[in-house]
């Protein structure tokens, strides 16, 4: 029953991955035929300092953004979870900018700091128009700004799996700590913390998959600047691999951030989802 | 040069010899769809040598932006089909960044697409499709009669080791405009250096403080991409710096003038008179500041004439001047080369209509109609005395020099690379201030000359 | 559970953080070009509707709109097909690798598109698929197949297996327990893989920009994406535009956020 | 005729095997209950015999038809379940009709046999809810009706009134029962509450980890327990096992636990092997008296440990000789903890190498 599944991901998926993987290992130039060149891309790789620099912009983008997000995303989730009227038109409202296609958010983002006409400025400084910063020309607020637009878009998602994970929480584990005469606070802390526990897992893995390949925001943002202070490691690949042509290299940056991720994501399914998914139904 | 077109193509037999037995299954499998139809081969090699006939209907596929002004271009695309009915012009459109075009169209060439018969190539490109062997020479068809009677410069651009591969469709080259008024006001004319802009900038915005508070002396295109290589080339440029040795071997980044010429963007243009804010320019951004009526210089591409007297976007319509960028004191202005080649694909199975399409497009009579309609300077020489032509362009006059001057960026098959070491190097030491120039201009000419050097037995 | 004011702080906080940085997109689209680079800006637009205009004539916006519900409407439906035997397979198998099987999934959902975008053209070049919308659709499907695999499993995992053995003796073969029994008890599963999966092709760039380059046949990203011209920002065509292309999706969330909430939680089905 | 026979049925897991050669035959429109702690591989019988799991080895026939390559929709069988295994989207109505929707019969008679079905169980209030809005006891019902609609062959229930409280269980164990001999139709029943076996089966096959332990009326598993664990497991409370050694000469078998010796007068020496060896001796707590002493009664004198007074009758722990025994009294039974006391044997259960020693009454 599976076997049309696996067939597309076989087709559209694994064979392109393994074929990217046998162009890593060949060389870009020169000479009369591409050489085999083995590991010497992923060899360059470790001596390359923009790959260095990129590579930590990168985490610290994944760091900041999923931390970010989790948090808002909790938050989110635990004001939407609360029963008052119009409930439903506050989680649509939380909703929309997860609805709002990347190229798009990013490009309002732009907008929305652009030292002049931006609105951000029009909200901080109003008509003290030479107080107005430029914030995507500044290395710190430009990478400041893409985190920004990263949280905005997406820690609606996170609420929303975090929400899921909230809502199989029993109100009888509520009442027992509150009968134990816990604070609100310390029922948050002790009972739904742990209990979120997988809820948070799921959404920071799915996150940090996500913020590992982030690519349009800076694609549409800033384009890498200034100075290189917003280049992520996919953007690198990117450029590398459409835009210089080196297709040796540039698949070589990809497979590595391909197989970080994946050592990341399988110790993620050993732990937390084998506990999901080993469990047998009653 | 057959090597390097072997470099990019990504299907080549020769691998599986050398890889074991037991990998070349595997490694074949792969290889499948990496394998180029035969007959697009075909097409490639026979090209010229089998005219179609004329009456069969031919659709020729052309990647193109979406332009500024789409009627002027599908009125010309109408013209041509009604002059030639046998042939279909039909428009794939890509995204209008030079990069981000490049990415796709180049994406499709990799791929040896044989759908693909036209394209257009930015003036920085030719090198790196010769090599590839992505663009059809044009050597048979351009006849250096008929160059003659282009720019030079664009003819330049279009060659590549004595062959042709485009076909300019136009020319851009950087200029300055300025806030005519403004300077009169102040009893300056024009500045023909980049220190008495400096002085004339400052001396206004000491003097309109207090009426426009956002007033800035420069506004410019400083973002990391690749108009930020050509902003600073016209500065290296006029300081008789440049980015690489006169033979194209090596960089030369290091260089006392080039140096120099950085930090004068740094200190002066940057930090006194244009605010990092122009870090995030880029063409239009930059605009906007002048037409909004808050900068005195702007330096930017032709277009922005045309723009800068539209009152639907201007505030300073009639008030605008248009010169030669400045130089500094030793050294001479120097206009970066930008602008659009006309390129036929190697791969295109219809070769000889593309031809008659790109023929009809660079005539005089339409780039009368692209000058006229939509501001797009000539790359024909004669057009310049045209009195239609001058009359809905008259700034072109005087800029005839900056066009026949203007300066190319560096002419190699790796380019790209280049552009990205030249953005990284120049966006860094504007945007951390604290760093040290030469350093970062030591580690750009080591990356640079890398490339180079593996350039140099081909 | 949180006290009122608190409470009340955070609902504004969560509403106004979601909306406003998009109202002010709305706003920008009523206002007219020169009011949209005003320095300092202004707040209420003329409430023109050039921008709409344009976009909706100029632009051919409607055009984009529909390729995009036609790509995505395909993808899900596709996808789900194709997901829903697999994930029921997946729950059920009593196979000991299939943790592994589910790893490997969310593996594949991992590779960066820029990996695998040159070999998925060169497959549909030779499939005649570019420059068609079954072409972007079926890449789609195997990229957003990991994600509603790995959703419809856990799913169908808390559904008892009971209920499909008495389908089975009720006289059910395998596949009319599954669409008769199991899919309507999945249903807030199935709804939630579709939303994500509607939602990824819907936004989807980078292989739309790859894949379709005949604007008669390009999405609403890239369509979008497109309306840069050489050198002008056309920020309120934008700003239109994306307050179009976005109603459909805020529509579809306000009519089915109870299940994509429900759906998420998969605990929702009572045992 | 036979409706229903396993023939040396096995079945493995992996490598853990579940079931070991199980084989009996249930004579068309009987009532059979297996019985057995959780785990014994009752319920996996029960599967196999519906045909949702395969046998590794073995056959299954109904009526006399091997239906081993039969799958579960073609075996004309209808399962009650545990969990009841209603199907939450559909109302009770739709519920019953399933299975005949699935058979193809034509909606009249669907109409009529679910007419027919809900008078029965009572339940045609019920007929246009959904399940979660019934009662335990209702679903319950509608399971029942469900499997009792399709007029099937043979009815399987997997322990189906183990969610019930016990008031419930207890009448639905009597409607049950009515039921089955209203319909007369064979049926398979899983439990491991010896109670239902009892009440419920015309047989009862008891299992242990994967082997039948005994099969036989309801009263012969209660009064000859062919092993310690049967006798273990039926009654309650249970049978008192004490684990000893025998010893066997020519008048006499000697049963030893601790300091106790009880003698039985034993002709039938070519059961036992040896003269010596380890045995269990079995004493039902309702098989004792407090007096006065009757023919052959054994007396035992011990002290009372704990009294439990469960109104109509009580259950007295005694320590004897260091051997703890449970007894069986008659209601006002008055005596308390610590105080000594003297009961008398009716009947003792012997078991030697596993197997039930047949005993003449002493």
């Amino acid at each position: 029953m599976a076997f049309p599944a696996l067939t597309f991901v076989a087709v559209f998926s694994l064979y392109p991955a393994m074929d990217s993987f046998l162009l890593s290992l060949y060389s870009d130039f020169p000479g009369p035929e591409r050489s085999f060149v083995g590991f010497g891309h992923y060899a360059e790789l470790l001596h390359d300092p923009v790959a260095h620099q990129a590579f930590i912009v990168t985490l610290g983008f994944v760091l900041l953004s999923t931390t970010l997000e989790l948090l808002m995303g909790t938050g989110i989730a635990l004001v939407v979870h609360e029963r008052f009227r119009g409930r439903g038109w506050v989680r649509a409202a939380v909703l929309i900018p997860w609805a709002i296609p990347t190229v798009v958010a990013s490009q309002m983002w732009r907008f929305l700091l652009n030292d002049q006409y931006g609105a951000i400025n029009a909200i901080l400084f109003g008509d003290r128009v030479n107080a107005y910063v430029p914030w995507l020309a500044d290395p710190w607020t430009a990478f400041g700004a893409v985190v920004l637009a990263d949280v905005w878009k997406t820690s609606s998602f996170t609420g929303l799996l975090v929400l899921a994970g909230l809502q199989v929480i029993p109100e009888e584990t509520y009442d027992a700590a509150r009968v134990d005469g816990a604070t609100a606070w310390q029922r948050f802390r002790h009972v739904t913390l742990p209990l979120l526990k997988p809820a948070l897992l799921t959404a920071l893995l799915f996150r940090t998959i996500d913020a590992f390949r982030v690519f349009d925001l800076v694609f549409v943002m800033t384009q890498g600047g200034p100075g290189d202070a917003t280049q992520v490691i996919q953007f690198y690949g990117y450029k590398t691999l459409f835009t210089e042509g080196r297709v040796g290299y540039g698949t070589t940056i990809s497979v590595t951030v391909f197989v970080a991720m994946a050592i990341l994501s399988l110790f993620y399914v050993r732990t937390v989802g084998s506990k999901v998914l080993q469990r047998e139904p009653a | 040069m057959n090597g390097f077109h072997a470099v990019f193509s990504i299907a080549s037999s020769s691998p599986l010899r050398r890889l074991s037995p037991w990998a070349v299954g595997l490694f074949a499998a792969s290889l499948l769809s990496n394998v180029p139809f035969a007959h697009c081969r075909d097409f490639g090699t026979a090209r010229g040598s089998s005219p179609t006939l004329v009456s069969s209907p031919v659709t020729l596929h052309f990647v193109t932006w979406k332009a500024d002004h789409p009627r002027v271009w599908d009125e010309a695309i109408q013209r041509f089909e009604q002059v030639h009915p046998h042939i279909h012009i039909k428009r794939e459109i890509a995204p209008h960044s030079s990069t981000a075009y490049h990415d796709l169209l180049t994406q499709k060439l990799r791929n040896r697409d044989g759908s693909l018969d036209l394209f257009f190539m930015d003036v920085i490109w030719p090198a790196e499709f010769a090599t590839a062997g992505w663009a059809l020479p044009l050597d048979d068809y351009f006849l250096p009669s008929e160059r003659e009677k282009f720019l030079p410069a664009t003819i330049a651009s279009g060659m590549y080791r004595h062959h042709i591969y485009g076909v300019p469709s136009r020319i851009d080259g950087g200029m300055l405009y300025y806030r005519k008024a403004l300077l009169e006001k102040y009893g300056f004319s024009p500045p023909s250096t980049w220190h008495e802009l400096v002085h004339q900038a400052q001396a206004i915005l000491e003097g309109e403080r207090t009426t426009n508070p956002l007033l800035r002396g420069y506004s410019g295109q400083f973002k990391q991409y690749e108009g930020l290589v050509c902003d600073m080339l016209e500065f290296v440029g006029s300081h008789n710096g440049s980015f690489l040795t006169d033979d194209g071997r090596r960089s030369n980044l290091t260089a006392p003038e080039s140096l120099q010429a950085v930090q004068f963007v740094r200190e002066q243009i940057i930090q006194r008179l244009a605010t990092p804010a122009a870090l995030t320019y880029q063409e239009s951004e930059s605009l906007a500041v002048f037409l909004q009526g808050n900068a005195v210089f702007h330096r930017n591409w032709p277009y922005a004439w045309g723009l800068a007297n539209d009152p639907q976007y201007s505030k300073i319509v009639g008030k605008v001047g248009v010169t030669t960028l400045p130089r500094f004191s030793e050294g001479k202005s120097t206009a970066a080369l930008g602008g659009w080649l006309y390129g036929i694909s190697a791969y295109s199975r219809h070769p000889a209509e593309a031809w008659t399409f790109i023929e009809f497009m660079a005539s005089p009579e339409m780039q009368k109609h692209f000058a006229v309609h939509a501001s797009l300077a000539p790359s024909r020489l004669a057009l310049y005395a045209d009195p239609e032509v001058l009359h809905a362009n008259p700034q072109y006059k005087d800029l005839l020099s900056v066009f026949q001057t203007a300066q190319p960026r560096p002419r190699t098959p790796v380019y790209p690379i280049v552009s990205h070491v030249l953005q990284r190097y120049f966006s860094r030491v504007l945007a951390f201030p604290e760093t040290d120039i030469r350093e970062e201009a030591q580690e750009a000419d080591r990356k640079i000359n890398r490339f180079l050097a593996l350039l140099r037995d081909l | 559970m949180i006290h009122r004011p608190v409470l009340l702080g955070g609902i504004l906080l969560a509403v106004l953080g979601s909306l406003c940085p998009f109202l002010w997109f709305v706003l920008t689209s009523f206002k007219s070009q020169i009011q949209v680079e005003a320095i300092p800006p202004t707040w209420w637009p003329d409430g023109s509707l050039v921008f709409y205009a344009s976009a909706l004539f100029e632009h051919r916006l409607l055009h984009y709109v529909r390729n995009s519900v036609t790509v995505a409407g395909g993808t899900t439906v596709i996808a789900l097909v194709v997901a829903t035997p697999a994930a029921y397979a997946l729950a059920r198998l009593r196979l000991p690798g299939k943790t592994w099987i589910l790893g490997g999934l969310l593996c594949v959902a991992m590779f960066p598109p820029i990996v695998i975008a040159g070999p998925v053209w060169q497959i549909l070049e030779r499939l005649g698929g570019l420059n068609t919308h079954w072409g972007l659709v079926l890449p789609y499907v195997s990229l957003t197949l990991p994600l509603a695999v790995w959703i419809l499993t856990t799913f169908f995992h808390e559904l008892p297996v009971e209920l499909e053995e008495a389908a089975r003796i009720d006289g059910c073969t395998t596949w009319q327990a599954l669409y008769k029994i199991m899919l309507p008890l999945a249903a807030p599963g199935l709804f939630t893989a579709a939303i994500l999966t509607f939602i990824y092709a819907w936004n989807e760039f980078f292989f739309a920009l790859l894949i379709l380059t005949n604007p008669e046949r390009q999405t609403l990203p890239v369509g979008i994406a497109l309306f840069q011209g050489e050198f002008i920002m056309p920020w309120g065509e934008i700003a239109a535009a994306s307050v179009i292309a976005t109603l459909p999706l805020i529509i579809l969330v306000l009519l089915f956020q109870r299940g994509i909430i429900d759906g998420l939680s998969s605990g929702a089905v009572k045992k | 005729m036979a409706g229903l026979e396993l023939q040396h049925i096995e079945k493995t897991f992996g490598r853990t095997r579940v079931l070991h050669d199980v084989s009996f035959e249930v004579d068309d429109g009987k009532f059979i209950v297996l019985l057995g702690p959780s785990g014994c591989g009752k319920s996996t019988l029960l599967r196999i015999i519906a045909g949702l799991e395969p046998q590794t080895r073995g056959s299954v026939s109904f009526g006399g038809q091997c239906v081993d390559d039969v799958p579960p929709p073609d075996r004309d069988v209808a399962m009650v379940f545990q969990h009841y295994a209603l199907y939450p989207h559909l109302t009770v109505r739709e519920n019953l009709a399933f299975g005949l929707k699935m058979r193809r019969e034509p909606k009249p008679v669907i109409e009529a046999r679910i007419a027919e079905t809900a008078a029965l169980l009572e339940i045609h209030d019920l007929l246009d809810r959904k399940p979660k809005e019934l009662s335990g006891g209702q679903q319950q019902r509608v399971a029942m009706g469900r499997a009792i609609v399709r007029k099937p062959k043979l009815f399987l229930f997997d322990e189906p009134l183990s969610n019930l409280d016990a008031r419930l269980r207890a009448s639905m164990r009597v409607e049950l029962k009515k039921l089955h001999q209203r319909l007369g139709t064979t049926m398979v029943y899983v439990t491991h509450d010896q109670s239902e076996a009892m009440t419920l089966g015309h047989a009862i096959v008891v299992m242990n980890h994967g082997k039948i332990q005994q099969i036989g009326r309801p009263e012969q598993i209660y009064h000859e327990p062919a092993n310690p664990f049967v006798a273990g497991f039926i009654g309650n409370p249970p049978m008192n096992l004490f684990e000893g050694s025998y010893r066997l000469d020519q008048r006499q078998l000697e049963f030893l636990v601790g300091d106790l010796t009880f003698g039985f007068p034993f002709q039938a020496h070519e059961l036992i092997g040896a003269d010596t060896g380890t045995a269990t001796l079995g004493v039902r707590p309702e098989d004792v008296t407090f007096g006065p002493q009757g023919p052959g009664h054994v007396a035992i004198t011990g002290t009372i440990d704990l009294v439990e007074n469960l109104g109509n009758d009580s259950i007295v722990h005694m320590m004897v000789k260091g051997e703890s025994l449970m007894a069986r009294t008659s209601f006002g039974f008055r005596q308390h903890a610590g105080e000594s006391i003297t009961i008398y044997v009716k009947n003792f259960h012997l078991f030697i190498n596993d197997n039930r020693i047949p005993l003449p009454s002493p």
